[in-house]
């Protein structure tokens, strides 16, 4: 099958996010990265689009994604001091809902610019 | 490297020091290196700015930093030759020993610098999108980190409100953990204490967090199979452009869809029963 | 659908001076003969504004969102906007969050503002955070006199080239017009230095000058038919003995539209700190001669505030001057920018003569067309201090009490206490909308006539002119009672103004290889992506008249 | 008779509970201070959820228990007197105008920050950013008195202005740090960067100290102010050597990299 090719993609492994990284990939995974960094390629190789994890777990038990949606808003909204942590490895799209949650759930807000 | 009007030869009009407790790989990239003594950057960088100002510090003193009066009058005079200086700085001093007061030498002694030449500084930030983080905490809540919201509105305190020191002492009862797996990277007592409580975690991988937490949903990686935006660590946004189809939701989606089940919910502050606005904080 | 009946209404762009009529808006949110049904708003005995429109403000970006982080102490002590069901929580203060940005100028009855300076790189971040300022429409201004590509152009004398990159570059921005900051000063400074003659060339370039800049700006903006002419910030700003560099600008904008931003900091006399004087009546004398040139006042109020503007050079120098913190961005090829926090006190004789001169400029220019409310936010004080100057303004008495304050080395360098003008409601309705709406070229914001956006403020009418202006009764947002009774009822989020000017399909070509020399971003990757823009809405570009 | 709290059980998250105040419960009955609101974690909450309460109507107020989660007590406060027998949580006495707090406990961080006036005495050991500066303010403390028996933590007095610190045990790193004016005690001497930045006031030392490498040796001596200062301690039951038969002080001065206005006096006993 003929790889796809993504020109001038981003790369978000580190805080340079370079958007210069050519991606050549199947349905399932990158199998190249050229002008990414050792790092970078790292990044893009590793991540793949199959289903190596249940959906979501509860407990340590493989539930359904709206179960551990009800239940994460359960366990959040019956908290008297909620504390939203990390939003490093992920978009600035899902940090607007963060933000969203912490100031919805009257919680703390924190980042990994911290530690 | 990057050209420009005033520097058209590029990386050969410019000049790179290096200054790390230990000679890295990066050493070979730079055309000075200069090794301080482990501990000793928040005094080296203070001497560099009595030094700029032409006051007096004793060879003992910058010895006690691991260089030599010659080498450091070297890099001033560099500094003030310079057209353009920059300071780029990392994890290595600002989570050592003095944390932010060592940034906050860096970021001085680029300010003071100006009096002589044009000078900047620039954290160089670790993970992907932290930089996303810090600029969109910053136009909602009009703070970068550290933020509570236990009054309604936003407040801020690093130390008080801030990650390892609310998990070192246990102030929350329950952690909501996105893009990050302290359970690998944190002290043991904040771990445990994430133990107790019900953690969430949202990740593309079942990480150490998600082993000692109550709720696990698995998310697209961002930039490989989420799109959306991530801040370079200069606060500029780059689009992202996924490759792959991922058969789990992006974190966006899936926190949007918790705010809403939230959102179900009776709000925890009863309607009417706060002003509009306060003139007072506490 | 909405009536607002038996009100006094102030429609200036109508000519309407405090006539009792009845207005209706439908669901379109816009101005209508009649309505059936909806609510009516019984506004018998209350006094009937278009929407305030800022036009030259500083509330979304890359600056203001540094100056945030600048300030925590100032946020703990400000206003504090409480989480509801519906609203999100905010801060206030002297760079306000979007949110509270949102409430505080709805609070007050404006409804449009006009973020003063983006540069192209923090477009996407700026247009990112326009979209969490709710209730208020936007627009955005491009920053251009300093970027190098197109300085190159002019450089080399290629206007219809230069004409080409501005265009190519407003449209990546996704912005509605051009912000010229300290025209070659900002790109001067990227090496410590600044640019302070106007016919002098400026570092790096043999020819070009910063005169050559700011008439070609003007000229492309015409060229191209922007709404909204070239929007300038004069070089020197905020030195003593400015006046002269700035009545030199003018004349080099002489056969095209322009507005100058903030014209206070721009109309000092005097050779140094302490001989510097208000020379409010030259300057005033030029707008009054010249009626194609719009400004505002860059308003000064004594109090602390951040100061926040591409003039790189100036922010290091009051860096110097206060001892305070300083911070500075550098962007790229673009531009730059620095952040001051400042207080303005009366006993300070230089603060007391800015005090004056904004007030001076806003009364001196006779026709309120030309002269615009306002503070350059956060520059001169905060915007939703706007009622104290509306308060100035009106009220003489209450200009001669403030003058008491001031201390009395200040006679001889301000002319304000010899200046008796009182705005009637009708001027600050123009001042305060109808006048910049106008000159941002946006036709349907400060009018209340038919087929307008239906955005009205309704005061209960008071002596104490501050809180009347300070607390309106309603505020109506696109037909949407947004503001009851001081209450925000509704934060929907607003629209964003955007030009698309005619732009060759070629100048790709052309600006690839010079981009890519000297970005740190990949070209495709550049502009702004339309999909990106909340609820963007396009103004068309017009015919500009030779 | 003082208004007496005994806090009845342990709250789960930090307890905000500002309106522990003479200035609030000084003229309220008992009735009403039970209502006060206090904030566990986001929940608002009566005092009575909490604490029990005996008297009413004092300008003095006497705690009991293990208040490490209790935040904010003695807030602003600008008369009376509160007494604590146990611990105490963050922000004791920050913004406090005047009054009288004791602690016969440990206290956490943030005591007297920014506090106007007033009198703090903590028994036991304390945290950090002792009379200090909140983050981006310019000045912390500007007058009063703290005292702290045992240790305390890093950044003590962080720009304060005027006013006495004594911390009775060592203190951490950056005692002092861009200290514009006051006085600190270093009875047990501190970690190090001592003085880091300041750029007028005083610390003395009665054990060496590592110093920053920006300050610079004057001379030994006891300053004149030092024999007033020990007077005024004397009577709080801190003694002060100052005699030059017990020894002298070593004199520095600094920090260069600010100011050359700071000092620091080391005491040095005669062997």
């Amino acid at each position: 099958m003929e790889l796809q090719v993504i020109n001038n993609a981003t790369c978000t492994f580190c805080g340079c996010v370079c958007d210069d990284i050519q991606l050549h990939h199947d349905d399932v995974r990158i199998h190249k990265a050229n002008k990414a960094c050792v790092l970078g390629t790292a990044w893009f190789l590793n991540h793949t689009a199959e289903k190596k994890y249940p959906d979501a777990l509860i407990d340590g038990r493989e539930a359904t994604l709206d179960e551990a949606i009800e239940a994460a808003a359960n366990f959040l909204y019956e908290a008297d001091m909620p504390l939203v942590y990390g939003m490093s490895n992920t978009t600035c799209e899902a940090q607007k809902e963060c933000v969203a949650l912490a100031d919805q759930l009257g919680g703390l807000l924190d980042s990994h610019t911290s530690l | 490297m990057q050209k420009s009007k005033f520097l058209p030869r590029g990386r050969k009009d410019r000049t790179m020091v290096l200054v790390d407790i230990r000679e890295t790989k990066s050493a070979k990239a730079a055309d000075i290196f200069l090794q301080v003594r482990p501990g000793k950057d928040f005094e080296l960088i203070t001497i560099l700015r009595a030094l700029i100002k032409d006051r007096q510090v004793s060879d003992q003193a910058i010895a006690e930093t691991g260089l030599t009066r010659e080498v450091i009058d070297d890099l001033i005079r560099r500094m003030k030759g310079a057209k353009f200086g920059c300071v780029f700085f990392g994890m290595g001093l600002s989570m050592t020993r003095g944390k932010h007061m060592n940034s906050a030498a860096l970021l001085t002694l680029a300010a003071e610098m100006n009096a002589f030449t044009k000078f900047v500084a620039m954290p160089m930030r670790g993970h992907g999108n932290v930089t996303g983080a810090d600029v969109i905490m910053r136009w909602q809540t009009g703070y970068p980190f550290g933020i509570s919201f236990s009054r309604g509105y936003p407040r801020y305190n690093p130390g008080e409100f801030s990650t390892v020191d609310v998990l070192v002492r246990g102030d929350c009862d329950a952690a909501f953990i996105i893009g990050a797996d302290p359970g690998a990277t944190m002290p043991q007592p904040a771990i445990d204490h994430l133990k107790r409580i019900p953690t969430i975690v949202l990740d593309p991988h079942v990480t150490h967090t998600s082993k000692l937490s109550r709720v696990h949903i698995t998310t697209a990686p961002q930039g490989i199979a989420a799109p959306g935006t991530a801040y370079r660590m200069d606060e500029l946004p780059m689009p992202l452009k996924p490759a792959l189809k991922s058969p789990y939701p992006s974190d966006e989606e899936v926190v949007r869809r918790i705010n809403e089940a939230i959102a179900k919910k009776p709000f925890w502050l009863p309607d009417g029963s706060q002003p509009q606005m306060l003139n007072a904080q506490v | 659908m909405l009536r607002i009946t038996g009100g006094k209404v102030y429609d200036p762009a109508n000519g309407i001076d405090g006539v009792v009529k009845d207005l209706c808006i439908d669901d379109q949110g816009l101005f209508v003969p009649a309505v059936e049904g909806g609510r009516t708003i019984d506004a018998t005995g209350m006094i009937v504004f278009p929407g305030g429109v800022d036009v030259h403000t500083h509330v979304a970006g890359g600056a203001i969102n540094f100056a945030r982080a600048m300030t925590p102490e100032d946020h703990r002590r400000t206003q504090a906007f409480i989480r509801t069901k519906s609203r999100r929580s905010g801060l206030g203060g002297m760079a306000p969050t979007t949110f509270a940005t949102g409430y505080l100028y709805a609070g007050m009855g404006w409804t449009t503002v006009n973020e003063a300076a983006v540069p192209v790189l923090s477009a996407r971040h700026t247009h990112e955070e326009l979209a969490d300022i709710p209730i208020v429409d936007k627009a955005s201004l491009t920053l251009m006199a300093n970027n190098e590509i197109l300085l190159d152009q002019l450089e080399k004398g290629e206007f219809e080239r230069a004409k080409q990159v501005l265009a190519w570059y407003l449209w990546s921005a996704k912005s509605y017009g051009i912000k010229a900051v300290n025209p070659g000063g900002v790109a001067a400074w990227k090496y410590g230095h600044d640019a302070k003659q106007l016919t002098s060339p400026i570092d790096g370039y043999s020819k070009l000058t910063p005169g050559v800049i700011v008439t070609h700006l003007a000229r492309i903006c015409d060229e191209l038919g922007l709404p909204h002419p070239v929007h300038l910030h004069c070089n020197n700003l905020g030195a003593p003995g400015n006046i002269s560099t700035t009545i030199d600008t003018l004349k080099h904008l002489e056969g095209h539209r322009a507005h100058i931003a903030h014209s206070q900091y721009h109309a000092y006399g005097g050779d140094g700190w302490d001989t510097m004087c208000s020379e409010t009546a030259q300057l005033a004398e030029y707008f009054n001669a010249h009626p194609s040139i719009t400004t505002d006042a860059g308003a000064v109020l004594f109090g602390d505030t951040v100061t926040i503007t591409a003039d790189g050079p100036w922010q290091h120098l009051l860096y110097k001057l206060t001892g305070r913190k300083w911070g500075n961005l550098d962007v790229e090829n673009e531009t730059g920018c620095g952040i001051v926090p400042y207080t303005y006190r009366p006993s300070n004789l230089v603060n007391a003569v800015q005090w004056a001169a904004g007030l001076e400029l806003l009364l001196l220019i006779k026709n309120p067309w030309q002269v615009f409310l306002s503070t350059d936010h956060p520059n001169g004080g905060c915007f939703w201090r706007y009622p104290e100057i509306i308060e100035l303004l009106m009220r003489a008495d209450v200009r001669k009490e403030s003058l008491l304050k001031l201390p009395d080395g200040i006679k001889g360098k301000i002319t304000l206490p010899e200046i008796d003008r009182e705005y009637s409601l009708y001027e600050v309705a123009i001042s305060m909308s109808a006048g910049p709406a106008r000159a941002l070229g946006l036709f349907q914001k400060g009018n209340l006539g038919l087929g307008c956006d239906g955005d009205v403020v309704i005061y209960e009418e008071d002596e104490n002119v501050r809180k009347m202006f300070g607390h309106p009764r309603y505020v109506i947002k696109g037909g949407e009672i947004v503001l009851e009774d001081g209450e925000i009822r509704e934060a929907p989020s607003g629209r964003e103004f955007i030009v698309k000017p005619p732009c060759d399909p070629g100048i790709d070509d052309f600006m690839r290889p010079l981009f890519e020399d000297c970005y740190t971003m990949s070209f495709e990757n550049y502009p702004v992506e339309m999909e990106r823009i909340h609820n963007p809405r396009m103004q068309d570009c017009i015919e500009v008249p030779r | 008779m003082p208004i007496t709290f005994h806090l009845k059980r342990q709250p789960s998250v930090p307890l905000e509970s500002e309106v522990f105040s003479p200035d609030v419960m000084a003229e309220l009955t008992n009735t009403e201070i039970r209502a006060l609101t206090i904030y566990h974690g986001k929940r608002q909450l009566p005092i009575s959820d909490f604490f029990d309460v005996e008297g009413e109507r004092s300008e003095d107020l006497v705690m009991h228990g293990a208040m490490h989660k209790v935040r904010w007590i003695g807030r602003a406060m600008s008369r009376g007197s509160i007494t604590v027998h146990g611990t105490v949580g963050m922000h004791l006495g920050a913004y406090m105008k005047g009054g009288r707090i004791e602690v016969h406990g440990n206290a956490s961080d943030w005591i007297g920050a920014e506090m106007k006036n007033g009198f703090i005495h903590v028994h036991g050991n304390a945290g950090g950013q002792i009379g200090a500066a909140y983050r981006g303010s310019m000045q912390g403390m500007k007058n009063g008195t703290i005292i702290i028996d045992g240790s305390a933590g890093l950044e003590v007095g962080m720009r304060m202005r005027r006013g006495t610190i004594i911390v009775g045990g060592p203190a951490k790193d950056f005692t002092g740090l861009q200290m514009k004016g006051g006085t600190i005690v270093l009875m047990s001497g501190a970690e190090i960067r001592t003085g880091a930045w300041m750029n007028r006031g005083t610390i003395i030392s009665l054990k060496p100290l590592q110093l920053m490498p920006t300050f610079v040796r004057s001379v030994d001596a006891s300053p004149m102010f030092v024999n007033v200062l020990a007077k005024n301690l004397k009577s709080l039951g801190i003694n002060l050597p100052h005699k030059a038969s017990e020894g002298t002080y070593r004199q520095f001065a600094g920090d260069l990299s600010v100011s050359d206005k700071g000092e620091i006096l080391v005491w040095q006993p005669v062997a």
